[in-house]
């Protein structure tokens, strides 16, 4: 085994050498899964123009942690793709919301079926699919849809990743990751359609041949970096949920 | 808020539940529909599914045990039932665009009564926010809708057509309101049940389209 | 848990109410994961004018167990869909090759990863989707294409399932399933794309909650009856290949 | 077999696993391109992955120590090496189909100049056996073919264009025969190494289409 070890030392060695104008995108889904060390590293790396891929733009629960709003804030961002550019109830704010009403930063909402589709059809070689979802709606305007058994469906189109931040719970050196519970929501998805997938790991990485091949949740071949997160507070790790107050 | 009359959300809510039947995998929205996890459904077996691809989850966690990994689609810690199994994202937009979920029970702002719905955005907004109920709208084999009858200046929710913009369009198969059950029709909204205490000319009142009352029109039983 | 349970006590039961004109698929890439007795039962119930889907219609290898060609010689078959209507090598003869060649039976050559794919399609509610593969060739004579960033992709199609029969090492009642190394392979993409899955399952089916959630490779949602395989030989398990003399 | 003359079966797959970078992911197909797998490829670290969803395989098991439920493309008892993982059908070809393969290797009945080659229909036939090569072909980074350099009748199997239904269209990128290492390049094949006991005019006199050498045309080292 002479291959380069996907072992790195500090999330900022991770994310070092992105350059600005890629598209990344941050697995999560509240809390479980976010990968909150590692946005925080790409804050203090500083890459600009960045499309951000994620469910949401983050900022609508206490106590905040790093998220796409933070990095818009931090003026790094170009376009977000996602599902929420606003609260699900509109009396929530997003930080991020502004930014995209005054245009200053440019959104493409998707529904988030669709969002993880368009990532798996990347990552599997799809250029394009046809869904039902969104059709007779304001996302379909003026889009490309197709009747099939009589039915209308609207074609999509993959959306293939530059960097892929994820969370795990257990990693192999081979890469291969496990989740734990619903921390695995994006993960896996977006390990397939990225060029380069980034994992912050809870637990500490253990030897090839660690994880039974049965048990793998996403194969090493998609793993490119990873880096086990510290014990709090020098590592960032889910907290319990807090309503905001409305 | 405006639901002083009639039923209020848990009520709504166990309206709904009662509609599930054995086996069925049942997909709850944010905020009124994850009561419907509250209700007492007797010895039905139900798998409650949520977006983030976790299928058998139960009741929120005590407090001091949640998993902090473990949410539901609300970002609730739940727990898991017996034979629960957790999938990734695309594949549990599979479970829902497959039509593998029986039942999706949202919230809403609108339902018309062609059985359109709004639930993602207000009138003007840039943006809004989609979720996954885009998926579910168009994909569950049954849409259940509920929401408050009037809005806070006493307009109607229940209306011909939806004047924001729709999630999906002649989908809903059941709405719940503080004042009632409905049902979307090829006729207007039909009035299946009617809360305690509301009259058929209030309803009438204050929804938008056409309303028939079913045959023999009972109220909603509140005991559960 | 009212539900009805979805223990079956034989195959004969299992599959006792399939109908005429069923589409059924067979798991399986080469021994692992076919469920021979399922098959067998099939075979003793009779089911005609049947459309059949798995990776190859079996044959190619001694000894030889329950497969389609076998079904095929049974009477029972109006319709294959597989990736190999021959063997790889010219010499190996199929039992199936000369019922199709003379028209008795229909196939539809599909290539095995747009296989694969039409059936997570179908059980993934994608009506359709594209893909480079087999695009410049005979299967692709006739058929819609489109380009798609400047490279040539096949329109394919769902692939519904009335049933999947599969095999798997491990099953709780809830009818979650745990498969043995190359034991998985088409095997969740089946049960995702049959309205009735049908699993043989190789250990005592356990309670519910006997497998963490985590580590579900097919969850119960998608399978409907289980059935326990006896040892041999009432029961047939795979054994070691044994290559066919030249 | 008509390969009398130049390297052996193994000696053309060694040649061939000589091309495989570290990192690599590799499939391999039936027949002689698995006997990669038996090449010395000294300390490069290459995961094998096979269709049936196995990522990271090694060699054949020992007779006695067979799983009977791991198998590779050509159904042998395989073993896995450290870091393995399986995964489902779709999900399999989603790594093929993908780009994540590095390099197939595949036999084929004809190769043309252009990258064309046939594998999975002889002339005239009904149906054939596709199995994963057009995936693989389609879709993998780098298609290696090996082939007998002649049929067993003496006639040309590199061709100008293939006369057997192809498998995929101008993805050829290497093609190891009995006789030498020849490379489809838009002036025809490239010579790019020769056979020990081989000339330059028995490969030209027995292949279609084209043929250019290499500068400083060396033979094949067949050492390992």
């Amino acid at each position: 085994m002479t291959q380069k070890t996907k072992l790195r030392s500090s999330f900022a060695e991770a994310v070092a050498d992105i350059p600005d104008g890629s598209t990344i995108a941050f697995g999560g889904f509240a809390m479980p899964g976010t990968p909150f060390n590692l946005i925080k590293a790409l804050m203090d790396q500083g890459a600009k123009r960045l499309t951000l891929v994620a469910n949401t733009t983050g900022g609508a629960q206490q106590p905040r942690m790093p998220d796409i709003g933070m990095l818009v804030e931090n003026g790094q961002v170009a376009k977000v793709i996602c599902a929420f550019t606003a609260a699900t109830r509109p009396t929530d704010k997003l930080p991020f919301t502004p930014y995209y009403e005054s245009g200053e930063v440019e959104a493409e909402l998707v529904p988030q079926g669709t969002l993880a589709e368009r990532m798996r059809a990347a990552g599997a070689g799809i250029p394009a699919f046809y869904t039902p979802t969104a059709v007779g709606t304001e996302l379909a305007e003026g889009r490309e849809t197709r009747v099939i058994n009589g039915r209308e469906y609207l074609l999509e189109y993959a959306l293939p990743l530059d960097y892929a931040f994820i969370r795990a719970r257990t990693a192999d050196t081979a890469g291969n990751l496990r989740f734990h519970r619903s921390q695995r929501n994006f993960g896996p998805v977006m390990a397939t359609a990225a060029r380069v997938t980034i994992a912050e790991i809870d637990e500490p990485i253990i030897a090839a041949g660690g994880i039974d091949p049965d048990d793998v949740h996403t194969a090493g071949i998609y793993v490119h970096r990873l880096v086990q997160v510290p014990p709090a507070p020098d590592g960032l790790w889910p907290t319990k949920r807090q309503e905001r107050k409305r | 808020m405006s639901g002083t009359k009639g039923l209020n959300r848990q009520q709504m809510a166990d309206r709904v539940a009662r509609e599930f039947q054995d086996g069925w995998i049942v997909n709850l929205g944010v905020g009124i529909p994850t009561m419907c996890s509250n209700t007492d459904i007797g010895d039905r077996d139900i798998t409650y599914h949520s977006e983030n691809g976790v299928i058998g989850y139960g009741g929120v966690a005590a407090e001091g045990h949640e998993d902090l990994n473990l949410v539901n689609a609300g970002g609730q810690n739940v727990t898991l039932k017996p034979g629960a199994a957790v999938v990734h994202h695309a594949d549990s937009f599979g479970v829902i665009r497959g039509g593998h979920i029986d039942a999706t029970v949202m919230g809403a702002y609108q339902v018309s009564m062609t059985g359109d719905f709004a639930n993602w955005k207000l009138k003007g907004q840039k943006g809004g926010g989609i979720g996954g109920a885009m998926d579910l709208a168009a994909c569950a084999r049954r849409v259940f809708i509920i929401l408050e009858h009037v809005t806070r200046d006493g307009s109607a929710r229940l209306v011909t057509a939806c004047d924001l913009p729709v999630t999906a369009r002649g989908v809903v198969t059941l709405v719940a309101t503080n004042y009632g059950l409905f049902e979307p029709t090829r006729t207007g909204f039909l009035l299946r049940e009617i809360a305690p205490g509301l009259t058929v000319d209030e309803i009438r009142a204050t929804t938008g389209g056409m309303l028939t009352v079913t045959h023999g029109l009972r109220e909603i039983s509140i005991s559960g």
